[in-house]
């Protein structure tokens, strides 16, 4: 998208179709969940996808801080969405940027849409979502990496919550951009899918669609979301099952 | 009766009434409320403009200043975009550091302008990889009835076609010359009420809506920003349907901000 | 007053006592104010004086933020005086300055002044003032607007606060400054009286006055606020009587 | 007994002996206490100076560094005047970002040093547009037993007194030489007690006030500065007569700064 | 049971154990947990090193930027340490401004990369005066079951150790090189735990302890740093033999580093 | 300490063992010691100590700001470690930098180690030290000034608490470092000693020390301590022998 006087843009779809890394556009970069990465933590999960690397933990429900957030009737999701320093090419300065407080603030609505608040009156659940490197789509696999670390902390929600972007590149709709496609590319729309229920509780879009492209967008990407919570649900089983090696950040 | 009961007994009724398709202010489910944008309201910026989306105010004000273009775009100029929720305009806003939700409007409006390539930004490169212009727009809210977004979408909008570049002031050129539009985004928001889904909410619909969901075309029939926001859910189908309802109502308001 | 250094200084004043806009010394600047202009504020009122626009809201009594500021015995008066980005000739940064909390503080103090606090223990009356456009006078202006957002908002005071700034410009002295008198003037003095008292609540001075200069300066003001007043007056009368056009921003 | 009910004892106390022309510590309403300044107390800064006021300390450190003119002054060095209410010299102060309080302090004297011309700054200009001196005033106030303003004002004006230009140092030239003073502004503070108006309050006589007015004057008879501060009123023959006042202890805490 | 009492009993147990010389993990008084370094777990940065000492695990990322000299350095580069205590670690962090904790843990980090000369810091100097490298060390904590000092020591010591300087990207030169160490410095740290003294504490054991101390040592037999940190005190003997200790466990720690 | 590619090192020792300012190796600097040289504060201390000038003031018990510190058991123990603007040769900005914070935890970490806690549960006892001119040894000069602060506030102690710096400077180990010797040496270890206890609650360093260097240092600095310690005993003394010269800040 950051494309306007740049220097050289890279050939993103070759003649037959083939994209940048050689995927089909329906294709979804390589996908690893570890669920229960972590020992402090109430839940968590490491995830890797493509060259992103996220870690995410969940805590709660506990009390709440600062306290005035506090609601009589439900539980408060609080989301705390942070790239480290060296997770981006030019060192990004520690602390929350405004990227990283308006992603904080659509993942946290978009778990108090599942999550069974109303069981936890007048507590937190927090996540925490720290990005270690970033290759695009870092808010999706944030999303996937909370929703399983939720999941292992025993939080009772309606579903899983897979997320993927779709992206519009050199006029073809692709799934789950990489960086030079998110770069360069002309439209990113990142979803997050109920697959229970069918609908959206995470929607952005940035770039141009006509009518017709978004439709093909949204279906591609719910096709996608499908395809990952499969993944999803596996890490859990494998998890669950042998509760087997140690949890820790998978080396 | 305390303050949560009221609103929730609000919320039920607004939800109610949203089932049998109609709304608390007496409009269908379909009608935006009245608009307007007065152009240079502020002297002291380069720009400005005061959108109302019925008793929602928000004030932009442009502001050109000489910069640095940054490395990766050398032949263009920058834009900074910034929503001030100052709590002069609402109970709900408490004075304090910018909040996410101030964030969240000022970027999705940031979207919608940058995506839509509102501003041809090379256009405000003076000399590559040396001096550009800077272009911020502040957008001031002064009354939270509902729909900050759109009201601050508008504002910017109509502040922007309203912007003379100070080329004189800062030794650029000879003449000063109006800042060239390219393309009117216009963001058009919805929110949820159980089932039935509203164009342009109230406040008091925003507080029981379960879902909002905004999206910006421009006037040559491309999507070019969305934002869900709050917590709830719509399906693909929604977003579809939306989509259709945000272009029928687009053209109306760009033209508030074009020709005002 | 910022003019050690400067590069040309304008002429401030004519042979035959005339001012840069061709005002009397005694003489201010055309004013105009809208009581009720907003809609979600309790109490509001917009002001256009000279080049000046400034919008100001009253919220309150009620509950105290942050709660350790709470009184037992009174209402605390918060006032918060900021000026938007674009209000002035370089852009501002968004954010209140020092000199912004200084005049929020004077502003505050004035108020409290005059308010009956007693009647509202444990509350707060919040006092905003968002100076639109800026040309000298603004805390004047924003203090006239706020007494007129408080009495729409029917808290109850001693009375209203009428308020300008007199100066001294090329030896002579004059009422309600504008822009090039502040910058390249040699004093200025902002007052705010209360006329049932006839004593000042708030009262600045920058510059250089001798005794003599001073005393003419005070009856100036006085005489300046007492006019200020009966606009103040009608603006609450027009809104009262006519209960008239919706309330909103003049526009 | 609660700390609210014997502050309000003590108040009436102070307004009742106020009444009858007489102050919690002796002093009549016109009694200024006792005062000194130590210049060269800190040898780390270019001048120094520590003002006491009674029991009140405040000690200011300038620092002369090089900087850049404003563009709207290119041949005038630049100022900056700081004040730090630290939590060490008083009960009522707290760790944290700066306490409007602390801000009224730093503005009020800096707007007595700057309107006096205590110091020509057209001489911090090095090179014009280009390269100037920045004058830090640093006052940092180590015991708070009332009117911070005279005492910051009087320490500040003792230590620009005593400043030398660190000339050799930023090799700006052969010589270091005295910082010179044009005029010598002083601050003068008043509270009202009651109908009575006391001068140079002590913090519990601030704390019982009903008004505090700063007046800064200059050797030349001019007023420089003024600032009511605190909740109460002043009428404008109570300021015309707060001015005499002024007037008259000025000279006296001038020569404390000037003769250190 | 509240949350102090449980503290409380498990205190009073851990110190039960101690005098007895065995711990709550079954480790004998001198057994360091089982460590392990990842070099280049992060693709993204210059150099990086996954550190983990028993469930306790720290990322640190090395970015090399060009950046200028301090005056008073004008022919070495610069070194910028960083910790983040993400509240994802612990229980124990909030999220917010860096807590004096994190502060600690960075600062003394620091100091042993900086006393031992772990690199020389003049090779980062590009031009005299002019222009260096700026070397960023940013340790990210992720999973805090106690000893995050040496756990962060380690891991940025394992992640200059396999650092390259981006010659090319930044053009200082025609290659890319590895960044040089000269030295390495290991931290140790101890608990106190009545009149026991354990190495590298659990999260458990740091909240019953009287007092911790970290002794950084290097392989030429130097102590290059040291930190007495919480509640408690240490005897100069306490000290000297906990130096030994230092030794003793250091070599061991700095072939993970050096080795991975 | 930071040395690496500065320009003039300054001969540290001389060749008959004598100091830059002509001290022998287990010299202390110059140290004056005033006890309650504050009104407002509790207790307090002004510390002269070779070309330091430090002031400590100590509040308390008194309650916990902010409240969610406050602690049922005991009291909490604050500390602020402050350098004004002016006290460097580089004007320092102001506010608490990442080293001040350090230095604020650690002595806080020092005194709650000897101070009876137990006897004020739910209080803070509030230690502020503001060097007002620094030359090398400020925390400890700051801690020294404290711990007499403390003592005249009638703060329970196990014991006064003295502190020094031992170093490094060309390959001797020397008491009490001041600036050009921590600019140019080899090795700072500042340390704090319960002198009834032996032990040490302050224990820092940095450079480059063997086994038997660190060793020397060790006993060089408890038998400075010690003598600090008389110093401390004497100020208290003198103050409460005469209740002498009014309480103020030493001229």
């Amino acid at each position: 998208m950051g494309s306007v006087g740049a220097k050289d843009v890279p050939v993103l779809m070759s003649p037959d179709g083939k994209r940048i890394d050689g995927r089909r556009a329906d294709e979804l970069r390589p996908l690893a969940i570890t669920a229960g990465a972590l020992k402090q933590a109430d839940g968590s999960a490491f995830v890797e996808w493509g060259a992103n690397k996220v870690m995410a933990a969940v805590y709660g429900p506990r009390e709440v801080h600062p306290r005035h957030l506090q609601q009589n009737n439900k539980a408060i999701v609080q989301c705390r969405y942070n790239m480290a320093a060296f997770s981006v090419d030019e060192r990004k300065r520690p602390g929350l940027d405004r990227r990283s407080q308006e992603i904080s603030k659509v993942i946290a609505e978009a778990f108090e849409s599942v999550i069974f608040v109303e069981e936890f009156p007048r507590t937190s659940i927090d996540v925490y979502i720290e990005v270690l490197q970033a290759n695009a789509g870092t808010r999706c696999a944030g999303l996937v990496a909370a929703s399983v670390a939720l999941a292992d902390a025993g939080i009772p929600m309606v579903d899983l919550v897979p997320a993927v972007a779709v992206g519009k590149v050199a006029d073809s709709i692709v799934l789950d951009l990489k960086k030079e496609e998110d770069n360069y590319g002309s439209a990113d729309l990142p979803m997050a899918l109920v697959p229970q229920s069918g609908r959206l509780v995470l929607l952005q879009m940035e770039g141009h669609m006509t009518r017709d492209e978004l439709h093909r967008a949204l279906d591609l990407g719910v096709a996608g979301c499908r395809k990952i919570y499969d993944v999803m649900r596996q890490a859990l089983l494998d998890k669950y099952r042998a509760d087997g090696p140690a949890p820790g950040v998978a080396a | 009766m305390s303050e949560e009961v009221a609103a929730e007994i609000l919320t039920t009724h607004i939800l109610d009434l949203a089932r049998s398709g109609r709304r608390l202010d007496g409009r269908g489910l379909d009608d935006y409320r009245k608009s307007s944008v007065v152009p240079g309201f502020v002297a002291s910026a380069d720009g400005s403009a005061l959108a109302r989306i019925g008793e929602t105010a928000v004030l932009c004000g442009i502001k050109l200043e000489p910069g640095k273009p940054y490395p990766d775009t050398p032949n263009a100029g920058t834009l900074t975009t910034n929503a001030e929720l100052v709590p002069l305009s609402s109970p709900m806003f408490e004075p304090g550091p910018p909040h996410p939700r101030a964030i969240e409007v000022s970027r999705v409006v940031d979207r919608a302008i940058r995506a839509a390539e509102t501003i041809d930004l090379t256009k405000l490169c003076v000399t590559s990889g040396e001096k550009c212009w800077t272009c911020y727009v502040d957008m001031h809210v002064l009354d939270h009835s509902g729909n900050i977004i759109d009201t601050a979408s508008l504002a910017a909008l109509g502040a922007l076609a309203h912007t003379t570049m100070p080329n004189v002031r800062f030794g650029v050129a000879e003449a000063d010359a109006p800042l060239a539009i390219q393309h009117y985004p216009v963001e058009c928001t919805f929110a949820r009420l159980g089932e039935a889904i509203v164009i342009d909410p109230s406040v008091e619909e925003e507080g029981a809506a379960n879902g909002r969901l905004t999206i910006a075309t421009d006037e040559a029939g491309n999507v070019v920003a969305m934002q869900k926001g709050l917590i709830g859910a719509f399906s693909p189908d929604d977003v579809k349907s939306l989509v259709d309802r945000a272009f029928r109502h687009g053209d109306r308001q760009r033209r508030l901000a074009k020709d005002a």
